[in-house]
């Protein structure tokens, strides 16, 4: 999930009011168009889903901190619809704790929404000629390339091309240490602050690249895992074989 | 003897700033001995274990396993300790039960001959030789215990840890599970450290017995010592197995009798007793 | 896991602040935010930290425990400083603080007040159903953070788990979520069930006071008020 | 007397076409008894309650709750029916414990005032008055259980379900458990069914038993005349109580004693019996 790290007050509110008015606009057609039953029965899932995003952002995979952000898994599980849904919640949420600005929430639901949306149809559609694991690293790379590709527009068109900084949920994560409740963990936030900063500023776009590369191949290959691991015990849980 | 495991004095906070103190008396395990913490629910049990295993560190106190601090040296204790926690649903991970007991092994980049061979013994030592290639999500409570406990056993250690092995299970699985740890601690000597709230298997499974409670260990001994401290008992929100009570309030009432360890036992000792005092009556 | 930490300082707070109604705060919050996204000098920004900061004081909460918190989003207003550093000092610093404020007035509020009271004045204008996915997202944040940390733990404590070998961290971490989440997809059928059992139809009902106002809260959405006019209004000093 | 409960035949096949049968006698359940279910994992304890509540519908067989068929009357059932399931964590929906205990209330649409009232009566009568304002997350297992119990004592239903309500809780905190139960059946004539696998509570905690094993109701009866059941009880991987056990022990070696149904009567009959033997041998 790449998403928009902009604090509050840096991009110009003609954008993020739009951000918001779109974004609203389409939970309200997501949420008008399902019947209450089926929404309702749907409810518990769409949460717990939201709260598997969050808790993946929570999970370093090493002493580097990157971690996986789940969201085209969660458009697998949830499908676009309730996907975008689940967006908004961790959008909202992370907002909540300054993750990503207050005013940004709208803006950044709709560039994960769009991976959501992206990912899931991908997928589906390579699942019909390949198996589930290249489906999904396929999916999940092309859908990160373009919610990425879709954050340095929106924020090079809004803030100046200067401050685009694309960021794949792939460094600079200093939270979180369930993996490492001791000890190394300090070393960790303190390398990580230092080794972010010097990449983003004095290594310049070609350190920047590799980390959105090594990232994308992480989160493409996470997801792929994961998607393998559970169709050998509950194969229905993807959304497009219950339809 | 150079003890296995000694705790001191120790103080855990947790990122929530929640404070467990288990103070008062050493928790002290020697090799082959099988160890049970009792405890009411929140005193520290399951803390104390994840200090052991090194998965916590301290703040205050000392934890030493084979003399070594178990969180300084994690991948040394933890080839030596296996454990099976108390909702087996969360820690297989394995997608086949076989993937799952060669989980560890896998990890040391064993050989895969011998990964297979460890596997296979462990899982029909076990019983679930059978069950190699099933998917663990579906197997009962009983079976999902046993592939935990056969994915800690292919380690081969030399403490065995478990955190209420018996929650859950009917009773001929739990019975099935204390002859299997019972076993294990006879012919492969494993240091058994067990917790659990289902006091009337204690009597049969326990060398020793550590109480904790308000933040101490309050009390040790074997369980007839433990279990006959009243006082100490009551405070910690416990209560002795009905046998031993049961005995007890017999001693109470002046007859002289024995405190049982199982059911055979106190049969034996009552049938004694009963034809006693016939002969005494009679004499 | 942030969230979770937040909320049990939260919920343990206690000063005036955390004793104001959700609504006052998250109309501060609101009126702070407007204030940082509108100014542009850097006498009202400075003066507008300090202001948060009084309140910071007031809410008593431990820098030692909320500093890691307001270090992540201080990372990325720094990195934006730095870049407009290089064109003009005060813009740089003009970006630094108003970013660093208003996160600040955002951890504010998530500091002082729980997240379901803040659910709860999201449901007065919020469609109910949205409300409702926000609840159970807390909640099965709660439960899940159990589970995968006991699956992580185990994966740790049996050599799955390598500081460097992210690949292979990668696969067993990724194997730890496959089971939560089929664990976690039979849970949402459970609750389902249960829910309705209860006569869940739609709409968790929320016991939050969100009124009457007492009089602290009138003073913080007056001192709100101030700040934003303040702010608005050119200073002719 | 019409009976409230009537199962017959059930027949249940899960999504994953795992079947569950539930045959053999017909469950009976009658008002204001205490009915307990036994049988071992995997026999159809909870598909059996689930039933009952109407969550599930049978493929064959029938369910029948006051002459009515839960799953096509969910709405009037789920009324009459209290019900806490195993993991109390997935049963609190209320961000609050007062609005978890109150939840079912407002979904009625009840008066404000009367919603108060009863959920302060109810939490104040289980001990948890001082909770309400408390996040469910932050509470020990034994304090949530209570809340969930709450919250489906609170619509006053005739019937309460629970499904292993004694799981890991400590001695002390299971004792309070039992008291409740049997207090909400005396003074408010709730009838209970529960299952559990703690044998020992059942002797103390069931009018009527109801043994499950191999898809088939085996037998009923009062605890003394399942437990007696020795074929039975062995088939379905149970072991009788401890006391009923020692008791049959002895019975069989040809003392004439009561089977006691908890600690004190088996202290007063033991005694009695050891007297006697002095009397008799004397005489
Ligand atoms: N991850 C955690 N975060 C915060 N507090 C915790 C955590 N784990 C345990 N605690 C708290 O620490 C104390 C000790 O908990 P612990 O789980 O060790 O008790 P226990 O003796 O194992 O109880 P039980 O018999 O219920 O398993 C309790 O007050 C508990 O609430
Ligand atoms: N949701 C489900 N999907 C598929 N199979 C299930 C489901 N729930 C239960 N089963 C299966 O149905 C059978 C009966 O399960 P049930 O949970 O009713 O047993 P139980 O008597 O309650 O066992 P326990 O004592 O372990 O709680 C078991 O074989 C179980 O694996
Ligand atoms: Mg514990
Ligand atoms: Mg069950």
């Amino acid at each position: 999930m790449s998403h928009i790290h902009l604090p509050d007050g840096i991009i110009s509110p003609i954008w993020w009011v739009t951000g918001y008015l779109l974004c609203f606009t389409i939970l309200f057609f997501i949420l008008r168009k399902l019947d209450g039953e089926e929404i309702r029965r749907k409810v518990p899932m769409i949460g717990i889903v939201s709260a598997i995003m969050l808790l993946g952002m929570s999970v370093p995979l090493g002493i580097v901190p990157v971690h996986l952000s789940l969201a085209v898994l969660s458009g697998i599980l949830l499908g676009p619809g309730f996907g975008f849904i689940a967006a908004f919640v961790v959008n909202l949420l992370l907002a909540l704790i300054a993750h990503g600005g207050v005013t940004l929430i709208g803006l950044n639901t709709l560039i994960v929404g769009t991976e959501i949306f992206v990912g899931y149809h991908l997928f589906k559609a390579f699942s019909k000629k390949f198996s589930q694991m290249p489906s999904t690293v396929f999916a999940t790379s092309i859908a990160l390339v373009v919610s990425m590709a879709l954050t340095v527009t929106i924020v090079g068109a809004t803030a100046g091309l200067v401050e685009v900084i694309p960021h794949h949920h792939d460094h600079g994560h200093v939270e979180e240490e369930i993996l490492i409740e001791e000890g190394i963990e300090e070393t960790v936030v303190e390398e990580s602050i230092v080794s972010d900063v010097k990449y983003m500023v004095f290594s310049g776009w070609t350190a920047l690249f590799l980390i959105l590369l090594v990232g994308n191949a992480l989160e493409s290959f996470g997801t792929a895992y994961i998607v393998r691991f559970f169709m050998k015990i509950r194969p229905d849980l993807i959304h497009q074989v219950k339809q | 003897m150079e003890s296995l495991i000694k705790v001191q004095c120790l103080k855990h906070i947790y990122p929530d700033r929640t404070q467990v103190n288990i103070c008062g008396l050493d928790f002290i395990v020697n090799t082959g001995e099988k160890i049970v913490i009792l405890g009411p629910n929140g005193a520290g049990k399951t803390t104390l274990l994840s200090h052991v295993l090194g998965l916590l560190s301290p703040v205050e106190g000392t934890v030493e396993v084979m003399g070594l601090r178990p969180d300084k040296n994690f991948n040394i204790i933890r080839k030596v300790i296996g454990v099976v926690f108390q909702n087996v649903d969360e820690q297989i991970i394995g997608p086949r039960v076989y993937d799952d007991i060669a989980f560890s092994l896998r990890n040391e980049r064993m050989d895969k001959k011998e990964i297979d061979e460890r596997v296979k013994n462990v899982a029909n030592s076990l019983g679930i030789g059978n069950l190699l290639d099933k998917i663990p999500h579906y197997l009962s409570g009983g079976q999902k215990k046993k592939v935990a406990l056969a994915g800690a056993m292919v380690m081969m250690p030399k403490i065995l840890i478990l955190d209420e092995p018996f929650d859950s299970l009917d009773p001929k699985s739990k019975g099935e599970m204390v002859t299997l740890l019972k076993h294990l601690n006879e012919v492969h000597g494993i240091t058994l450290i067990i917790t659990t709230h289902d006091i009337n298997v204690v009597p049969e499974i326990a060398d020793k017995i550590y109480v904790l409670n308000n933040g101490n260990i309050v009390t040790y001994g074997t369980p007839k010592e433990v279990f006959s401290d009243v006082e100490v008992m009551k405070e910690a929100n416990l209560e002795p197995p009905i046998l031993t009570e049961l005995f007890t309030r017999l001693k109470k009432k002046g007859y002289s009798i024995d405190i049982p360890e199982n059911l055979e036992e106190a049969e034996e000792l009552l049938i004694s007793l009963l034809s006693q005092q016939q002969v005494q009556a009679s004499t | 896991m942030h969230i979770a930490e937040i909320d049990q300082i939260t919920i343990n707070g206690d000063s005036p602040l955390h004793k104001a109604r959700a609504i006052s705060k998250l109309v501060l919050t609101t009126l702070l935010l407007t204030s940082f996204i509108v100014s542009n000098e850097l006498l009202k920004l400075g003066l507008l930290i300090g202001l948060i900061l009084i309140f910071y004081v007031i809410s008593k909460v431990r820098f030692k425990q909320v500093g890691h918190l307001i270090i992540y989003p201080i990372i990325f207003s720094f990195i934006f400083a730095i870049i407009r550093l290089q064109q003009s000092w005060d813009l740089g610093l003009i970006i630094l603080l108003k970013s660093l404020g208003s996160a600040m007035s955002v951890v504010l509020l998530i500091l002082t007040t729980p997240y379901v009271d803040i659910f709860a004045v999201f449901s007065l204008f919020m469609p109910k159903l949205l409300v409702d996915i926000l609840l159970f997202t807390y909640r099965s944040l709660f439960i899940l953070l159990g589970q995968i940390n006991n699956l992580l733990k185990s994966i740790k404590l049996r050599g799955g788990y390598h500081p460097f070998n992210i690949l292979k961290n990668l696969r067993n971490i990724a194997g730890a979520f496959g089971v939560l989440i089929i664990h976690s997809f039979e849970m949402s059928e459970r609750m389902y069930r249960v829910y309705t059992l209860r006569g869940y139809d739609g709409g968790i009902p929320l016991t939050v006071d969100l009124w009457p106002l007492k009089r602290i809260d009138y003073i913080i959405i007056i001192i709100g008020i101030i700040t934003l006019l303040g702010t608005v209004t050119s200073w002719n000093l």
